[in-house]
């Protein structure tokens, strides 16, 4: 079977991570802003699994790309947690409205 | 090729009779939390042993197997060692800092005891997410792997976010908490896409090993002889590093990545804001020298034009960091975000120890200095940057704690709130006047030697580029310039009298105490720097050759 | 993960027709994709015949009666005709985009878990080292489209059930994938067909592989009745039906829906009953094995296909029989409260699946120091596979990754 | 063109257009659905790149319960069903201008890049040799066992000289414990405590 090759993966995840920042810097709903980030984070694990089968990385692309799972899940629940207390003080979860602290 | 039962049997072997050991600090941080969810689990225990106390006790056993550790490895003069099968180092650098975060986790539960900040019933929540934050610091102070790297970044920041927010009913606290999670989540991104490449690129994840093909002896092997950015390559490898960096800066909140910090710090308590603006400095700048260690303390320079570049690069940062934090700072009236804003600043003049060690590394002998020299200067900047860390625990947690301390009675963390205090709690008010001065950098304090090493190295690696010189003029300048801010403060403290329908205060002996505690190192350490700076020495021997 | 073709590696079957690269690749997906729609939606009618049929005997009345002859056997054909005719309403204040694709969703993740489930000795769509962990991913998927369902209908009912079944079925997994954890610990591998070889024995015709099976363990014995519990519940079936409780929420998330859109959602119920029960059959009652030892007697001397199909029946019987346990159970037992639900899963499912789960680990060290180090213990609750590590000094072998599971499995092989 | 290629531009063009879709939708709920169709597009890629196990927890964790949470925020924050995130055009061009701009700067560097000379450069010189027997994780994608493994941080796949993850797998659960306390914590109302109790 012909390989895939490396350059297409890095190129599909070069396109998720550019669509992950501009997600983040465009969205102001702060769950969209999430979302940019989990985009991101698959980006890195594209790659990281992609590098795990194409270099000498080996298993260990495969591994890492594991515990950047568990560890998003645990952030995105931290952050909707936290979300939901801005949501709960300030009855929006746009992030400009947040505008007490400044200076 | 070593059969399966042989690894398995070196596996045990190495984990309990060496790993675990150079693990438990972090394991009787971790022994505390279980032990604190569970006091309130089963039954009411904690009604009768306090959480506080509980958390206390283990800080304390962390402290002390921290300290333990330190003895030993300098009474030894030991190397660095890999343990966790390359996954963490064991070395006098990590133990240091790791210590240090020990010291101020105690420094900071005390700190918790004497202002309430989480009533009884929280207590556990709060401490469970205080150690969570402090074992992943600690992890990343001796982090030897991409993996290690990323993870400790999240186990520290992740339960910070919500330490943050830990006042739930303040609209502040949770707006200051929701910032600081999606920049935060956004930073971690950016860096783990900058570590898959970096991985990709070298084969591999360990910074540096002896026994496992690692990130250093990897880029030199794969670099060998490529000068400039013309290859892809390289090209490559230096986006690599800046996005890396991208996560290092917003962890150590530097420009243009610091529009966290002030909200941040504001709107969380000033004891969480304490925590935050010392550990996760500290640690951080363990992982930066760590990480930029493994591109530049290799025998051979490789890449040299970019590292270099690299250093000048952070030098630059450093150089805006440190005005744009003492700008900004000035025309701060809250308390705690004039202290994010020095926090900032501060920052900028750790970053210049960091930005003259990859200078003065980056370019190898032939760049300016001699290979003796090289070492030297290279040793100076990271103890500059260890007793500057050392110092300014003492100093900034100490100004927290006054601004922590004083809320509880005045109601307010307003600069004008201070007006008149002076003479009404004299023992807070003169250990904000001595940690102030301190972080000016004024002579008989210890901030005072910790800037005049880090300034020394500086003109010392200005052999190698001539930035360094502008960087030292710069750094000079604000120094200068960073008395007026704190100062009004202390005028705020000893000069404005009181308003008149201020109602008088009365502060507690025990609080008075520990705010001595606090001043009284950072005044020792400007009339005896001596001892620190010989241990400071001591390690970084160990870590630059 | 491979593509395979009946027991047979892909590259064999597509030189057999003669064919190269992408087009053997398409024929071998279609023919799948066919077999996997037979028997995605075959069953899923015929339980939706047998659902009445039962409720009918269970509330003393008939049930269908006329559609096909005597025992309305064609009903499920006709509701199927009746349903496909109705009009396909969208209401206005959902979102019409997300609300027609909700249903597709449903069906596509309960569609994929078949893709994983080997129906005899290496009859899956796809054989992977991973199976069970990929089926209980798809079934997993199943709830974003009931969450969408719910959200997008602009309507409070289909809200309040979304929220009901979100909470539920995301609560209800973790019991579910913890007990479905323990035949993993006893048999050591993720993969589907080597925990049916583990429990079908080596031995030829007659053995009573019977007392091999998963059910006969101590400890997996409660975890097969934990896990239909949970798995009842995660395919929101009475007594967990809350996400559709007619009397509090009209009929939950299905409110807005109608016609062919309604039946998918049925449609794709039914069949992941199907999923759940089968996967229990191979978990815990011995998947294809007969329990005697004809089908392994058959395979053994050489008759591997109608072995496989012979398999194929009696794994199907199994899992048929789980799936009339459920529906006998929701005619039977009244709906839970839905504080009562998640109580059950929050404070007594998860802790018992955690002590099984504790028990099951630690199971094999206690035998062993009870048996006096002695690890020639052949009996069916004996856990071989910790004790084989331990008494091969050259474990490289046992703990090698096993070969192409396909390939093995042509050779009889049991197990190791 | 083989199966697998064939599979693979099908999967990589739904990722993208999943990513480009999630950064151009206004209705958040479409985001998540967006979302969801890209990263169970990149677990398709994980499958097609013998990464099976990575897969299967792609799309058990992320899919089925990382979205499922966003989904949840999403429903407890929206004050109305479908409520708009309004983008101004000038923020719009601003920020396609920059992604663009750095979609060529990932893209020109890092796919001008020739990865197998570099990695043979840094594999020749490796004194490790990946063993043979069996334990070859890339090939088929049956990385479960060796994945297990190298959690318990035994590495026979690099004959012992490749770091192993056990102080990891470990300490996740330690960071998993602690984030759940907080988000808990976060998310209850305070508990009232009896007066004398």
């Amino acid at each position: 079977m012909e390989a895939i090759g490396l350059q297409p993966v890095l190129f599909v995840s070069a396109v998720l991570f550019v669509c992950g920042v501009v997600c983040m810097t465009t969205k102001r709903n702060g769950i969209g802003i999430l979302m940019g980030v989990e985009l991101v984070l698959n980006a890195a694990n594209l790659n990281f699994v992609a590098f795990s089968r194409y270099t000498s990385l080996g298993l260990d692309g495969q591994v890492i790309a594991l515990f950047v799972i568990v560890l998003a899940a645990a952030e995105a629940a931290v952050a909707l947690a936290i979300a939901l207390n801005f949501y709960n003080n300030h009855l929006t979860i746009d992030v400009d409205r947040g505008d007490e602290l400044r200076g | 090729m070593s059969s399966f039962g042989e690894l398995l049997n070196n596996l045990v072997a190495e984990t309990t009779q060496r790993s675990l050991c150079h693990f438990s600090p972090e394991l009787a941080l971790s022994g505390t939390i279980v032990i604190l969810l569970l006091m309130r689990l089963f039954g009411s225990i904690d009604r009768w042993i306090p959480p506080y106390f509980t958390a206390l006790v283990g800080s304390l056993a962390a402290l002390g197997l921290c300290g333990r550790q330190l003895l030993d490895l300098l009474n030894d003069g030991a190397a660095s060692e890999e343990f966790f099968s390359g996954m963490l180092v064991f070395d006098p650098f990590g133990a240091f800092v790791r210590g240090l975060l020990a010291l101020f986790l105690v420094l900071v539960v005390a700190l918790t005891v004497l202002t309430g900040i989480p009533d009884r019933e929280d207590g556990p929540d709060f401490y469970a997410l205080l150690f969570g934050s402090t074992i992943g610091m600690m992890i990343m102070a001796s982090a030897n792997h991409m993996l290690m790297f990323f993870m400790g970044i999240e186990m520290a920041s992740v339960p910070s976010y919500a330490m943050v927010g830990f006042l739930k009913g303040r609209t502040k606290s949770s707006e200051a908490a929701f910032k600081y999670v999606v920049y935060g989540a956004g930073a971690a991104g950016v860096m783990l896409y900058g570590i898959s490449l970096l991985m990709g690129l070298l084969g591999t994840g360990t910074l540096v090993s002896e026994t496992m093909p690692d990130m250093a002896s990897n880029l030199q092997l794969a670099f060998a002889g490529t000068t400039g950015i013309g290859s892809a390559a390289s090209m490559t490898l230096l986006l690599a590093v800046l996005m890396v960096m991208v996560g290092l800066a917003f962890k150590l909140s530097l420009v243009p990545f610091h529009f966290w910090c002030p909200d941040a710090f504001q709107g969380a308590s000033a004891e969480v804001a304490g925590f935050l603006s010392v550990g996760s400095k500290a640690a951080a700048f363990a992982l930066l020298v760590r990480f930029c260690l493994s591109f530049v303390g290799g025998e051979t320079a490789v890449l040299p034009e970019i590292f270099t570049g690299f250093g000048v690069a952070l030098g630059v940062m450093a150089c805006v960091t440190v005005t744009f934090g003492n700008l900004a700072a000035y025309s701060q009236t809250n308390a705690k975000r004039l202290l994010a804003y020095s926090t900032i600043a501060h920052a900028g003049y750790m970053l210049m120890a960091v930005s003259a060690l990859v200078v003065v590394l980056a370019g190898g002998p032939g760049a300016g200095l001699s290979e003796g020299v090289i070492g030297e200067t290279a040793q100076r900047c990271v103890e500059g940057l260890l007793f500057y860390l050392f110092v300014y625990l003492f100093m900034n947690l100490g100004a927290f704690a006054v601004v922590a301390l004083l809320r509880n009675h005045t109601y307010s963390e307003e600069i004008d709130s201070f007006n008149g205090l002076g003479w009404q709690a004299p023992a807070l008010c003169i250990c904000m006047a001595v940690c102030a001065f301190s972080l000016v950098g004024l002579p008989p304090l210890g901030g005072f030697w910790g800037k005049l090493v880090i300034f020394m190295s500086v003109f010392k690696a200005g052999d190698v580029h001539w930035f360094m010189y502008v960087m030292l003029v710069i750094g000079g300048l604000n120094t200068v310039f960073s008395l007026f801010y704190y100062v009004r403060m202390l005028k705020a403290m000893f000069i404005t009298p009181a308003a008149e329908e201020a109602r008088p205060i009365e502060v507690p002996a025990a609080i008075g105490n520990y705010a001595l505690l606090l001043a009284i190192p950072v005044l020792l350490l400007g009339i005896f720097p001596t001892w620190t700076t010989n241990l400071a020495q001591r390690v970084s021997e160990v870590l630059v050759p | 993960m491979s593509l395979v073709l009946a027991n047979t590696p892909i590259d064999l079957v597509t030189e057999g027709l003669g064919l190269t690269g992408a087009w053997a690749w398409f024929v071998v997906a279609v023919i799948h994709t066919i077999l996997i729609g037979l028997f995605f939606g075959i069953p899923a009618g015929v339980f939706i015949w047998a659902e009445r049929k039962v409720s009918g005997r269970i509330q003393d009345r008939l049930g269908p009666t006329r559609v096909g002859g005597r025992f309305g056997w064609l009903q499920s054909a006709a509701d199927g005709a009746k349903l496909i005719q109705k009009e396909d309403l969208v209401p206005k204040d959902a979102d019409s985009l997300l609300f027609r694709a909700a249903p597709y969703i449903v069906v596509v993740a309960s569609f994929a878990a078949f893709m994983f489930l080997p129906f005899g000795d290496g009859w899956s769509a796809v054989s992977t080292d991973v199976g069970l962990f990929l089926m209980f991913a798809m079934l997993s998927l199943e709830v974003i489209g009931v969450i969408l369902a719910g959200y997008c209908s602009g309507s409070k009912w289909a809200l309040f059930g979304a929220m009901r079944e979100a909470a539920q079925m995301i609560s209800y997994e973790i019991p579910m994938a913890i007990c479905a954890l323990i035949p993993i610990i006893i048999v050591g591998s993720l993969n589907l067909n080597e925990i049916v070889r583990f429990q079908s024995g080596e031995g030829g015709f007659p053995s009573l592989t019977l007392l091999n099976w998963n059910i006969f363990h101590p400890i997996a014995a409660p975890a097969f009745i934990l896990y239909f519990v949970c798995a009842t519940a995660s395919c929101k079936r009475a007594p967990f039906d809350l996400a559709e409780a007619e009397s509090e929420l009209v009929a939950g998330f299905l409110t807005e829906y109608s016609g062919m859109r309604w039946s998918f959602f049925f449609l794709a119920e039914y069949a992941s009953m199907f999923a759940v029960s089968a996967i229990a059959a191979i978990l815990f009652l011995g998947g294809w094995d007969d329990g005697v030892g004809i089908v392994s007697g058959l395979r053994s001397s050489g008759h591997e296909y109608s072995a496989s199909a012979i398999g194929a029946v009696i794994l199907i019987a199994k899992a048929s029989k789980l799936v009339l346990v459920q529906i006998w159970v929701r005619w039977t037992l009244p709906r839970l409260r839905i504080d009562q639900v998640m109580t059950t899963c929050l404070k007594y499912l998860i802790p018992m699946a955690c002590a099984l789960f504790l028990a099951a680990a630690t199971y094999p060290l206690v035998l062993n120091r009870a048996n006096h180090g002695r690890t020639d213990l052949r009996s069916p609750i004996g856990d071989r596979v910790p004790m084989r590590a331990v008494e091969a000094s050259e474990a490289h072998a046992v703990l090698a990754a096993p070969d192409s599971t396909e390939l093995a499995a042509a050779d009889g092989e049991v197990t190791q | 063109m083989s199966g697998e290629q064939i599979l693979f531009w099908l999967f990589a063009v739904t990722a993208c257009a999943g990513a480009i879709s999630v950064a151009l939708s206004q209705i958040v709920v479409r985001m998540a659905v967006s979302l969801i169709v890209c990263l169970s597009s990149v677990s398709a890629l994980f499958f097609l790149h013998n990464a099976d196990f990575v897969g299967a927890v792609q799309l058990m964790v992320y899919v089925g319960g990382t979205i499922v949470l966003l989904i949840f925020g999403i429903m407890l924050t929206s004050s109305s069903p479908f409520s708009k995130i309004k983008t101004s055009p000038a923020e719009g061009f601003l920020s396609a201008g920059i992604g663009a701009l750095f979609l060529s700067i990932i893209a020109f560097t890092v796919t001008q890049v020739d990865w197998k000379i570099q990695s043979d450069k840094v594999a020749a010189a490796a004194p490790v040799k990946v063993s043979s027997e069996g334990y070859n994780a890339a090939a088929d994608g049956n990385t479960a066992r060796p994945l297990a493994l190298s959690f318990l941080g035994l590495r026979p796949d690099q004959n012992g000289q490749a770091p192993g993850y056990l102080l990891p797998f470990e300490i996740v659960s330690v960071h998993l414990l602690v984030v759940l306390i907080g988000a808990a914590y976060l998310a209850r109302t305070k508990r009232r405590v009896a007066p004398n109790a």
